[in-house]
Protein backbone atom coordinates (compact mmCIF):
# COMPACT_ATOMS: atom_id res chain seq x y z
CA UNK A 1 0.00 0.00 0.00
CA UNK A 2 1.00 3.48 -0.76
CA UNK A 3 1.10 6.14 2.05
CA UNK A 4 -1.32 8.77 1.35
CA UNK A 5 2.10 11.22 2.81
CA UNK A 6 5.14 10.73 3.97
CA UNK A 7 8.69 12.68 5.41
CA UNK A 8 12.07 11.25 5.49
CA UNK A 9 15.01 12.54 7.50
CA UNK A 10 18.36 12.71 8.06
CA UNK A 11 20.32 14.30 10.90
CA UNK A 12 23.15 13.68 13.53
CA UNK A 13 23.55 11.30 16.56
CA UNK A 14 24.43 14.36 18.79
CA UNK A 15 21.64 13.86 22.21
CA UNK A 16 20.14 17.70 21.31
CA UNK A 17 18.49 15.98 18.43
CA UNK A 18 16.46 13.30 20.78
CA UNK A 19 14.09 16.33 21.22
CA UNK A 20 14.23 17.69 17.44
CA UNK A 21 13.28 13.85 16.38
CA UNK A 22 10.48 13.92 18.91
CA UNK A 23 9.37 17.29 17.76
CA UNK A 24 9.46 16.70 14.35
CA UNK A 25 7.69 13.32 14.57
CA UNK A 26 4.66 14.84 16.56
CA UNK A 27 4.51 17.68 14.06
CA UNK A 28 3.99 15.38 11.59
CA UNK A 29 1.91 13.29 13.53
CA UNK A 30 -0.42 15.82 14.15
CA UNK A 31 -2.38 15.50 10.99
CA UNK A 32 -3.99 12.50 12.21
CA UNK A 33 -5.15 14.43 15.05
CA UNK A 34 -4.09 12.23 17.48
CA UNK A 35 -5.08 12.21 21.44
CA UNK A 36 -2.54 14.29 23.76
CA UNK A 37 -1.82 10.61 25.17
CA UNK A 38 -1.76 9.13 21.31
CA UNK A 39 0.92 11.94 20.81
CA UNK A 40 2.84 11.66 23.82
CA UNK A 41 3.42 7.86 23.57
CA UNK A 42 4.69 8.39 19.95
CA UNK A 43 6.82 10.94 21.06
CA UNK A 44 8.42 8.66 23.51
CA UNK A 45 8.92 5.79 21.42
CA UNK A 46 10.64 7.69 18.99
CA UNK A 47 12.96 9.32 21.39
CA UNK A 48 13.67 5.99 22.80
CA UNK A 49 14.88 4.81 19.79
CA UNK A 50 16.77 7.65 18.44
CA UNK A 51 18.40 7.51 22.07
CA UNK A 52 19.18 4.14 21.44
CA UNK A 53 21.05 5.47 18.11
CA UNK A 54 23.48 7.90 20.10
CA UNK A 55 24.34 6.09 22.97
CA UNK A 56 24.71 2.23 21.33
CA UNK A 57 24.91 2.74 17.86
CA UNK A 58 27.67 5.30 17.57
CA UNK A 59 28.96 4.93 21.08
CA UNK A 60 32.28 6.87 20.45
CA UNK A 61 31.71 8.95 17.08
CA UNK A 62 28.61 10.76 15.29
CA UNK A 63 26.69 9.05 12.90
CA UNK A 64 23.73 9.57 11.03
CA UNK A 65 20.60 8.99 11.59
CA UNK A 66 17.39 8.56 9.37
CA UNK A 67 14.14 8.51 9.95
CA UNK A 68 11.00 8.57 7.89
CA UNK A 69 7.17 8.48 9.06
CA UNK A 70 4.70 7.64 6.67
CA UNK A 71 0.76 8.10 7.07
CA UNK A 72 -1.70 5.15 5.49
CA UNK A 73 -4.91 5.46 4.19
CA UNK A 74 -6.40 3.70 7.14
CA UNK A 75 -4.75 5.82 9.60
CA UNK A 76 -1.87 3.83 10.31
CA UNK A 77 1.08 5.54 11.35
CA UNK A 78 4.55 3.96 10.44
CA UNK A 79 7.82 5.18 11.72
CA UNK A 80 11.48 4.20 10.48
CA UNK A 81 14.48 4.87 12.80
CA UNK A 82 17.89 3.92 11.49
CA UNK A 83 21.34 4.41 12.48
CA UNK A 84 24.76 2.59 10.24
CA UNK A 85 26.18 1.42 13.84
CA UNK A 86 27.40 -0.91 15.68
CA UNK A 87 24.32 -3.12 15.69
CA UNK A 88 23.10 -6.14 17.71
CA UNK A 89 24.75 -8.79 18.41
CA UNK A 90 21.27 -10.65 19.85
CA UNK A 91 17.74 -8.92 19.14
CA UNK A 92 15.90 -11.25 21.12
CA UNK A 93 18.29 -10.29 24.25
CA UNK A 94 18.28 -6.78 23.74
CA UNK A 95 14.59 -6.65 23.63
CA UNK A 96 14.01 -7.87 27.32
CA UNK A 97 13.62 -5.42 29.74
CA UNK A 98 16.05 -4.38 32.16
CA UNK A 99 19.01 -5.76 29.86
CA UNK A 100 21.61 -2.86 28.69
CA UNK A 101 25.03 -2.90 27.75
CA UNK A 102 24.69 0.92 28.76
CA UNK A 103 26.00 0.69 32.38
CA UNK A 104 24.38 2.54 35.19
CA UNK A 105 22.11 5.63 33.82
CA UNK A 106 20.47 3.24 31.13
CA UNK A 107 17.33 1.95 32.43
CA UNK A 108 17.21 -0.94 29.78
CA UNK A 109 13.85 0.12 29.05
CA UNK A 110 13.29 1.52 26.10
CA UNK A 111 12.39 -1.12 23.70
CA UNK A 112 9.81 -2.39 26.40
CA UNK A 113 8.44 1.50 26.33
CA UNK A 114 8.42 1.27 22.48
CA UNK A 115 6.31 -2.05 22.71
CA UNK A 116 4.44 -0.47 25.38
CA UNK A 117 3.57 2.87 23.47
CA UNK A 118 3.18 1.76 20.37
CA UNK A 119 0.84 -0.96 18.51
CA UNK A 120 3.92 -3.39 16.71
CA UNK A 121 8.13 -2.52 16.94
CA UNK A 122 10.02 -4.27 14.43
CA UNK A 123 13.74 -4.36 15.16
CA UNK A 124 16.27 -5.55 12.18
CA UNK A 125 19.78 -5.51 13.13
CA UNK A 126 23.51 -6.65 11.37
CA UNK A 127 26.32 -6.89 13.34
CA UNK A 128 28.55 -3.79 12.14
CA UNK A 129 26.16 -2.74 9.41
CA UNK A 130 23.56 -0.77 11.84
CA UNK A 131 20.39 -1.19 13.06
CA UNK A 132 16.23 -0.42 11.90
CA UNK A 133 13.97 0.00 14.59
CA UNK A 134 9.92 -0.11 12.95
CA UNK A 135 7.24 2.04 15.43
CA UNK A 136 3.36 1.20 14.30
CA UNK A 137 0.69 3.23 15.52
CA UNK A 138 -3.03 2.75 14.45
CA UNK A 139 -4.55 5.93 14.91
CA UNK A 140 -8.38 6.73 14.81
CA UNK A 141 -10.24 10.34 13.54
CA UNK A 142 -11.98 11.24 16.50
CA UNK A 143 -14.92 13.53 15.93
CA UNK A 144 -14.45 17.76 16.34
CA UNK A 145 -16.09 18.83 18.91
CA UNK A 146 -17.23 22.53 18.40
CA UNK A 147 -16.73 24.37 21.76
CA UNK A 148 -19.95 26.66 22.18
CA UNK A 149 -19.09 29.83 21.18
CA UNK A 150 -22.14 33.15 21.59
CA UNK A 151 -22.19 35.63 19.14
CA UNK A 152 -24.19 38.84 20.71
CA UNK A 153 -23.77 40.93 17.15
CA UNK B 1 14.80 22.04 27.39
CA UNK B 2 14.74 20.81 30.97
CA UNK B 3 15.80 22.65 34.05
CA UNK B 4 17.10 21.85 37.75
CA UNK B 5 16.75 24.01 40.52
CA UNK B 6 18.45 22.53 43.97
CA UNK B 7 17.77 23.87 47.50
CA UNK B 8 19.72 22.58 50.45
CA UNK B 9 18.97 23.24 54.29
CA UNK B 10 21.65 21.32 56.19
CA UNK B 11 21.47 17.55 55.10
CA UNK B 12 17.76 17.29 53.20
CA UNK B 13 18.31 18.49 49.54
CA UNK B 14 15.40 19.17 46.90
CA UNK B 15 15.49 19.44 43.39
CA UNK B 16 12.88 20.75 41.58
CA UNK B 17 13.06 18.96 37.89
CA UNK B 18 11.07 20.64 35.05
CA UNK B 19 11.18 20.52 31.30
CA UNK B 20 11.15 17.43 28.90
CA UNK B 21 13.53 14.68 30.52
CA UNK B 22 15.53 12.59 27.82
CA UNK B 23 19.19 11.13 27.67
CA UNK B 24 20.07 14.59 26.20
CA UNK B 25 18.81 16.37 29.70
CA UNK B 26 18.93 13.65 31.94
CA UNK B 27 22.81 14.24 32.06
CA UNK B 28 22.20 17.99 32.78
CA UNK B 29 20.56 17.11 35.90
CA UNK B 30 22.33 14.48 36.70
CA UNK B 31 25.58 16.52 36.98
CA UNK B 32 23.83 18.96 38.65
CA UNK B 33 22.30 16.91 41.56
CA UNK B 34 25.08 14.83 41.96
CA UNK B 35 27.46 18.04 42.29
CA UNK B 36 25.61 19.03 44.66
CA UNK B 37 25.16 15.93 46.62
CA UNK B 38 28.37 15.17 47.09
CA UNK B 39 29.71 19.44 47.84
CA UNK B 40 27.54 19.08 51.56
CA UNK B 41 26.74 15.95 53.40
CA UNK B 42 23.34 15.27 52.12
CA UNK B 43 20.65 12.32 53.94
CA UNK B 44 17.62 12.70 52.02
CA UNK B 45 17.39 13.91 47.94
CA UNK B 46 13.46 14.89 47.35
CA UNK B 47 13.31 15.06 43.58
CA UNK B 48 10.37 17.11 42.61
CA UNK B 49 8.58 16.16 39.57
CA UNK B 50 5.97 18.75 39.38
CA UNK B 51 7.36 20.78 36.33
CA UNK B 52 7.81 17.68 34.01
CA UNK B 53 6.01 17.85 30.76
CA UNK B 54 8.03 15.18 28.93
CA UNK B 55 9.81 11.75 30.37
CA UNK B 56 11.07 8.82 28.26
CA UNK B 57 13.18 5.66 30.25
CA UNK B 58 16.13 7.58 30.85
CA UNK B 59 14.48 9.45 33.31
CA UNK B 60 14.36 5.76 35.70
CA UNK B 61 17.96 5.58 34.95
CA UNK B 62 18.38 9.23 36.59
CA UNK B 63 16.28 8.07 39.48
CA UNK B 64 17.79 4.99 39.97
CA UNK B 65 20.82 6.19 39.58
CA UNK B 66 20.44 8.87 42.13
CA UNK B 67 18.64 6.17 44.50
CA UNK B 68 21.90 3.51 44.26
CA UNK B 69 24.05 6.80 44.84
CA UNK B 70 22.09 8.12 47.71
CA UNK B 71 21.89 4.16 49.41
CA UNK B 72 25.85 4.19 48.98
CA UNK B 73 26.06 7.50 50.78
CA UNK B 74 24.16 6.20 53.14
CA UNK B 75 21.49 8.50 52.60
CA UNK B 76 17.40 8.47 51.03
CA UNK B 77 15.48 9.02 47.89
CA UNK B 78 12.41 10.13 48.40
CA UNK B 79 10.26 11.22 45.25
CA UNK B 80 7.36 13.72 44.83
CA UNK B 81 4.81 15.16 41.98
CA UNK B 82 4.86 12.96 39.41
CA UNK B 83 2.32 13.87 36.83
CA UNK B 84 0.62 11.03 35.47
CA UNK B 85 3.02 10.37 32.18
CA UNK B 86 5.62 10.14 35.13
CA UNK B 87 3.36 7.70 37.04
CA UNK B 88 3.03 5.39 33.56
CA UNK B 89 6.97 5.02 33.39
CA UNK B 90 7.89 4.13 36.48
CA UNK B 91 5.14 1.77 37.01
CA UNK B 92 6.19 0.10 33.59
CA UNK B 93 9.82 0.48 34.75
CA UNK B 94 8.68 -1.73 38.24
CA UNK B 95 10.00 0.58 40.47
CA UNK B 96 7.49 2.05 42.25
CA UNK B 97 7.74 -0.83 44.85
CA UNK B 98 11.76 0.05 45.31
CA UNK B 99 11.41 4.00 45.36
CA UNK B 100 9.99 5.75 48.11
CA UNK B 101 7.03 8.53 46.80
CA UNK B 102 6.29 11.48 49.16
CA UNK B 103 6.32 10.47 52.76
CA UNK B 104 3.98 11.24 55.63
CA UNK B 105 6.07 13.41 57.23
CA UNK B 106 6.44 16.96 56.55
CA UNK B 107 10.05 17.36 56.82
CA UNK B 108 11.12 14.95 54.32
CA UNK B 109 9.09 16.90 51.59
CA UNK B 110 10.36 20.09 50.03
CA UNK C 1 32.25 26.57 8.37
CA UNK C 2 31.22 23.51 8.80
CA UNK C 3 27.80 23.41 10.83
CA UNK C 4 27.74 22.27 14.45
CA UNK C 5 24.63 20.23 13.97
CA UNK C 6 22.51 19.96 11.12
CA UNK C 7 18.93 17.77 9.71
CA UNK C 8 18.07 17.68 6.09
CA UNK C 9 14.07 16.59 5.43
CA UNK C 10 12.28 15.40 2.13
CA UNK C 11 8.17 15.74 1.78
CA UNK C 12 5.90 15.83 -0.37
CA UNK C 13 4.34 19.06 -1.69
CA UNK C 14 1.02 18.60 0.65
CA UNK C 15 -0.54 21.46 2.05
CA UNK C 16 -0.62 20.04 5.20
CA UNK C 17 2.84 19.82 5.61
CA UNK C 18 3.23 23.22 5.70
CA UNK C 19 2.62 23.04 9.26
CA UNK C 20 4.92 19.67 10.01
CA UNK C 21 7.89 22.04 8.03
CA UNK C 22 7.78 25.12 9.70
CA UNK C 23 7.02 22.60 13.55
CA UNK C 24 9.88 20.58 12.56
CA UNK C 25 12.15 23.60 11.92
CA UNK C 26 10.48 24.72 15.26
CA UNK C 27 11.92 21.99 16.97
CA UNK C 28 15.35 21.84 15.47
CA UNK C 29 15.63 26.20 15.79
CA UNK C 30 14.96 25.06 20.01
CA UNK C 31 18.56 24.27 20.40
CA UNK C 32 19.74 27.79 20.14
CA UNK C 33 17.37 28.98 22.42
CA UNK C 34 15.31 31.73 20.37
CA UNK C 35 13.30 33.87 22.32
CA UNK C 36 9.39 33.63 21.08
CA UNK C 37 9.33 36.06 18.73
CA UNK C 38 12.52 34.83 16.97
CA UNK C 39 10.82 31.27 16.62
CA UNK C 40 7.96 32.74 15.30
CA UNK C 41 10.11 34.97 12.40
CA UNK C 42 11.60 31.84 11.81
CA UNK C 43 8.44 29.39 11.71
CA UNK C 44 6.67 32.23 9.56
CA UNK C 45 9.81 32.10 6.94
CA UNK C 46 9.30 28.55 6.35
CA UNK C 47 5.93 28.43 6.07
CA UNK C 48 6.05 30.89 3.58
CA UNK C 49 8.71 29.47 1.33
CA UNK C 50 7.30 25.91 1.91
CA UNK C 51 3.98 27.41 0.58
CA UNK C 52 5.58 28.48 -2.45
CA UNK C 53 6.88 25.22 -3.41
CA UNK C 54 3.22 23.53 -2.53
CA UNK C 55 1.18 26.50 -4.67
CA UNK C 56 4.38 27.68 -6.80
CA UNK C 57 6.38 24.95 -7.72
CA UNK C 58 4.16 21.92 -8.28
CA UNK C 59 1.05 24.24 -9.52
CA UNK C 60 -0.52 20.84 -10.96
CA UNK C 61 0.99 17.95 -9.14
CA UNK C 62 2.52 16.83 -5.83
CA UNK C 63 6.30 16.90 -5.61
CA UNK C 64 9.11 16.64 -3.74
CA UNK C 65 10.45 19.59 -1.08
CA UNK C 66 13.78 19.01 0.54
CA UNK C 67 14.91 21.63 3.74
CA UNK C 68 18.45 21.49 5.40
CA UNK C 69 18.65 23.06 8.57
CA UNK C 70 22.19 23.96 9.71
CA UNK C 71 23.70 25.56 13.09
CA UNK C 72 26.84 27.42 12.88
CA UNK C 73 29.04 28.00 15.67
CA UNK C 74 28.55 31.37 16.11
CA UNK C 75 24.77 30.94 16.32
CA UNK C 76 23.70 31.00 12.86
CA UNK C 77 20.73 29.26 11.48
CA UNK C 78 20.70 28.82 8.05
CA UNK C 79 17.70 27.20 6.42
CA UNK C 80 17.65 26.00 2.50
CA UNK C 81 14.21 25.08 1.06
CA UNK C 82 14.43 23.34 -2.16
CA UNK C 83 12.05 22.12 -4.77
CA UNK C 84 12.56 20.98 -8.45
CA UNK C 85 10.03 22.25 -10.04
CA UNK C 86 8.62 25.07 -12.78
CA UNK C 87 11.26 27.48 -11.61
CA UNK C 88 11.12 31.29 -12.00
CA UNK C 89 11.89 33.27 -14.69
CA UNK C 90 12.60 36.71 -13.30
CA UNK C 91 13.86 36.12 -9.45
CA UNK C 92 13.72 39.97 -8.96
CA UNK C 93 10.58 40.86 -9.98
CA UNK C 94 9.49 37.61 -8.03
CA UNK C 95 10.62 39.09 -5.09
CA UNK C 96 8.77 42.29 -4.91
CA UNK C 97 5.92 43.02 -2.64
CA UNK C 98 2.78 42.48 -4.02
CA UNK C 99 3.73 40.63 -6.92
CA UNK C 100 2.01 37.39 -7.06
CA UNK C 101 1.20 34.91 -10.22
CA UNK C 102 -1.57 33.10 -7.72
CA UNK C 103 -4.38 34.65 -8.26
CA UNK C 104 -6.83 36.15 -5.73
CA UNK C 105 -6.14 34.50 -2.70
CA UNK C 106 -2.36 34.82 -3.00
CA UNK C 107 -0.93 38.46 -1.34
CA UNK C 108 2.66 38.28 -3.12
CA UNK C 109 3.92 39.09 -0.09
CA UNK C 110 5.51 36.03 0.72
CA UNK C 111 9.12 36.97 0.07
CA UNK C 112 8.64 40.30 1.54
CA UNK C 113 7.76 38.39 4.78
CA UNK C 114 10.45 36.65 4.69
CA UNK C 115 13.24 39.62 4.30
CA UNK C 116 11.59 41.19 7.12
CA UNK C 117 11.52 38.50 9.28
CA UNK C 118 15.31 36.89 8.29
CA UNK C 119 18.49 38.09 8.42
CA UNK C 120 19.34 37.76 4.94
CA UNK C 121 17.22 35.81 2.00
CA UNK C 122 19.03 34.08 -1.07
CA UNK C 123 16.73 32.83 -3.92
CA UNK C 124 18.33 30.62 -6.81
CA UNK C 125 15.92 29.78 -9.43
CA UNK C 126 16.17 27.90 -12.87
CA UNK C 127 12.98 27.73 -14.95
CA UNK C 128 11.89 24.35 -15.39
CA UNK C 129 14.47 22.63 -12.97
CA UNK C 130 13.66 24.35 -9.32
CA UNK C 131 14.10 26.61 -6.79
CA UNK C 132 16.22 27.21 -3.33
CA UNK C 133 15.55 29.64 -0.84
CA UNK C 134 18.50 29.93 1.80
CA UNK C 135 16.68 32.23 4.96
CA UNK C 136 19.66 33.22 7.58
CA UNK C 137 19.61 34.16 10.67
CA UNK C 138 22.04 34.94 13.52
CA UNK C 139 20.54 34.54 16.88
CA UNK C 140 22.36 35.09 20.22
CA UNK C 141 22.16 32.80 23.20
CA UNK C 142 20.35 34.84 25.68
CA UNK C 143 21.24 34.17 29.58
CA UNK C 144 19.17 31.81 31.33
CA UNK C 145 16.88 33.33 34.07
CA UNK C 146 16.41 31.18 36.86
CA UNK C 147 12.91 31.90 38.38
CA UNK C 148 13.12 31.95 42.15
CA UNK C 149 11.83 28.56 43.78
CA UNK C 150 11.00 28.45 47.80
CA UNK C 151 11.80 25.15 49.83
CA UNK C 152 10.31 24.47 53.32
CA UNK C 153 12.00 21.42 53.91
CA UNK D 1 -4.45 23.19 13.31
CA UNK D 2 -7.29 26.17 12.75
CA UNK D 3 -11.08 26.35 13.10
CA UNK D 4 -13.49 28.77 12.38
CA UNK D 5 -16.82 29.08 13.80
CA UNK D 6 -19.50 31.35 12.29
CA UNK D 7 -22.58 32.82 14.41
CA UNK D 8 -24.88 34.82 12.14
CA UNK D 9 -27.75 37.06 12.88
CA UNK D 10 -29.83 38.47 10.48
CA UNK D 11 -27.48 40.49 8.21
CA UNK D 12 -24.63 40.04 10.43
CA UNK D 13 -22.16 37.39 10.44
CA UNK D 14 -19.68 37.05 12.99
CA UNK D 15 -16.43 34.41 11.97
CA UNK D 16 -14.03 33.49 15.10
CA UNK D 17 -10.64 31.93 13.53
CA UNK D 18 -9.00 30.01 16.10
CA UNK D 19 -5.46 28.35 15.92
CA UNK D 20 -2.55 28.41 12.80
CA UNK D 21 -3.59 30.30 9.22
CA UNK D 22 -1.60 29.15 6.62
CA UNK D 23 -1.93 28.48 2.88
CA UNK D 24 -3.57 25.19 3.99
CA UNK D 25 -6.27 26.00 6.62
CA UNK D 26 -6.82 29.68 5.20
CA UNK D 27 -8.50 27.23 1.91
CA UNK D 28 -10.44 25.49 4.75
CA UNK D 29 -11.28 28.72 6.94
CA UNK D 30 -12.59 30.69 3.41
CA UNK D 31 -14.66 28.12 2.14
CA UNK D 32 -16.79 27.97 5.67
CA UNK D 33 -16.70 31.52 5.62
CA UNK D 34 -17.78 31.98 1.90
CA UNK D 35 -20.57 28.97 2.21
CA UNK D 36 -22.22 30.99 4.81
CA UNK D 37 -22.28 34.04 3.54
CA UNK D 38 -23.22 33.64 0.36
CA UNK D 39 -25.75 31.36 1.59
CA UNK D 40 -27.50 34.33 3.41
CA UNK D 41 -27.77 38.35 2.85
CA UNK D 42 -25.03 39.39 4.86
CA UNK D 43 -23.66 43.38 4.67
CA UNK D 44 -20.95 43.28 7.65
CA UNK D 45 -18.61 40.46 8.23
CA UNK D 46 -16.70 40.83 11.35
CA UNK D 47 -13.65 38.53 11.30
CA UNK D 48 -12.41 37.34 14.86
CA UNK D 49 -8.66 37.02 15.42
CA UNK D 50 -8.39 36.49 18.54
CA UNK D 51 -7.32 33.01 18.83
CA UNK D 52 -5.25 33.09 16.08
CA UNK D 53 -1.60 31.27 17.63
CA UNK D 54 0.16 32.07 13.55
CA UNK D 55 -0.60 33.50 10.89
CA UNK D 56 1.62 33.70 7.85
CA UNK D 57 0.85 35.82 4.33
CA UNK D 58 -1.92 33.43 3.72
CA UNK D 59 -3.72 35.17 6.03
CA UNK D 60 -3.63 38.54 4.66
CA UNK D 61 -5.05 37.07 1.47
CA UNK D 62 -7.77 35.32 3.41
CA UNK D 63 -8.70 38.88 4.51
CA UNK D 64 -8.22 40.67 1.24
CA UNK D 65 -10.32 37.98 -0.15
CA UNK D 66 -13.32 37.93 2.01
CA UNK D 67 -12.79 42.47 1.92
CA UNK D 68 -13.03 41.74 -2.04
CA UNK D 69 -15.84 39.63 -1.56
CA UNK D 70 -17.82 41.83 0.71
CA UNK D 71 -17.51 44.82 -1.41
CA UNK D 72 -18.72 42.82 -4.61
CA UNK D 73 -22.06 41.74 -2.45
CA UNK D 74 -22.40 45.36 -1.11
CA UNK D 75 -21.13 44.84 2.51
CA UNK D 76 -18.48 44.96 4.76
CA UNK D 77 -15.78 43.76 6.67
CA UNK D 78 -14.77 44.33 10.06
CA UNK D 79 -11.05 42.82 11.94
CA UNK D 80 -11.35 42.45 15.57
CA UNK D 81 -9.32 41.06 18.47
CA UNK D 82 -6.21 40.72 16.09
CA UNK D 83 -2.98 39.54 18.32
CA UNK D 84 0.50 41.33 18.35
CA UNK D 85 1.53 38.80 15.59
CA UNK D 86 -1.44 39.41 13.56
CA UNK D 87 -1.06 42.72 13.64
CA UNK D 88 2.80 42.75 12.55
CA UNK D 89 1.37 41.02 9.32
CA UNK D 90 -0.90 43.03 8.59
CA UNK D 91 1.78 46.23 9.56
CA UNK D 92 4.13 44.59 6.44
CA UNK D 93 1.48 43.61 4.20
CA UNK D 94 0.22 47.74 4.32
CA UNK D 95 -3.19 46.60 5.03
CA UNK D 96 -4.00 48.55 8.21
CA UNK D 97 -5.57 51.61 6.11
CA UNK D 98 -7.31 49.42 3.62
CA UNK D 99 -9.21 47.14 5.88
CA UNK D 100 -11.46 48.77 8.77
CA UNK D 101 -10.69 47.39 12.73
CA UNK D 102 -12.88 47.04 15.50
CA UNK D 103 -16.03 49.99 14.94
CA UNK D 104 -16.52 52.06 18.00
CA UNK D 105 -20.15 51.38 17.68
CA UNK D 106 -20.93 47.83 19.65
CA UNK D 107 -23.54 47.07 16.71
CA UNK D 108 -21.21 45.77 14.09
CA UNK D 109 -18.66 43.79 16.64
CA UNK D 110 -19.28 40.25 17.95
N1 LIG E 1 20.37 1.22 17.63
C1 LIG E 1 21.08 0.34 18.39
N2 LIG E 1 22.34 0.00 18.03
C2 LIG E 1 23.06 -0.88 18.77
N3 LIG E 1 22.60 -1.46 19.90
C3 LIG E 1 21.35 -1.15 20.31
C4 LIG E 1 20.53 -0.24 19.58
N4 LIG E 1 19.35 -0.15 20.23
C5 LIG E 1 19.42 -0.96 21.29
N5 LIG E 1 20.62 -1.58 21.36
C6 LIG E 1 21.05 -2.58 22.37
O1 LIG E 1 19.90 -3.06 23.05
C7 LIG E 1 20.01 -2.81 24.46
C8 LIG E 1 18.66 -2.55 25.07
O2 LIG E 1 18.11 -1.33 24.58
P1 LIG E 1 16.95 -0.59 25.37
O3 LIG E 1 15.89 -1.58 25.72
O4 LIG E 1 16.54 0.58 24.56
O5 LIG E 1 17.61 -0.11 26.74
P2 LIG E 1 18.78 0.94 27.05
O6 LIG E 1 18.87 1.93 25.93
O7 LIG E 1 18.37 1.60 28.32
O8 LIG E 1 20.05 0.15 27.19
C9 LIG E 1 20.99 -1.66 24.56
O9 LIG E 1 21.62 -1.60 25.83
C10 LIG E 1 21.96 -1.99 23.44
O10 LIG E 1 22.86 -2.99 23.82
N1 LIG F 1 9.27 27.92 -5.29
C1 LIG F 1 8.73 28.66 -6.31
N2 LIG F 1 8.59 28.10 -7.53
C2 LIG F 1 8.08 28.82 -8.55
N3 LIG F 1 7.66 30.10 -8.44
C3 LIG F 1 7.78 30.72 -7.24
C4 LIG F 1 8.32 30.03 -6.13
N4 LIG F 1 8.33 30.89 -5.09
C5 LIG F 1 7.82 32.05 -5.53
N5 LIG F 1 7.49 31.96 -6.84
C6 LIG F 1 6.95 33.05 -7.69
O1 LIG F 1 7.16 34.28 -7.00
C7 LIG F 1 5.91 34.96 -6.81
C8 LIG F 1 5.95 35.78 -5.53
O2 LIG F 1 6.03 34.92 -4.42
P1 LIG F 1 5.62 35.44 -2.99
O3 LIG F 1 6.27 36.76 -2.73
O4 LIG F 1 5.93 34.37 -2.01
O5 LIG F 1 4.06 35.71 -3.04
P2 LIG F 1 2.80 34.70 -3.25
O6 LIG F 1 3.21 33.34 -2.81
O7 LIG F 1 1.73 35.26 -2.41
O8 LIG F 1 2.49 34.76 -4.72
C9 LIG F 1 4.88 33.86 -6.85
O9 LIG F 1 3.58 34.34 -7.16
C10 LIG F 1 5.44 32.94 -7.92
O10 LIG F 1 5.18 33.42 -9.21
Amino acid sequence: MKPVNYVKFTFLSRSINESFARGAIAAFAAQLDPTVEQLADIKTAVSEAVTNCIVHAYPADVGQIQITAAVYENERLVITITDKGVGIADVEAARQPMFTTGGAERAGLGFAVMESFMDNVKVRSKLGKGTRVTLIKQLHMREHTSRPLFCAA
Amino acid sequence: MADVKIERKDSVMCAYVSGEIDHHSAAEIRETIDRALIAKDINLLTMDFGGVTFMDSSGVGLILGRYKLLSALGGRLVIQGTPPSVNRMLKLAGITKIIEFKGETADETC
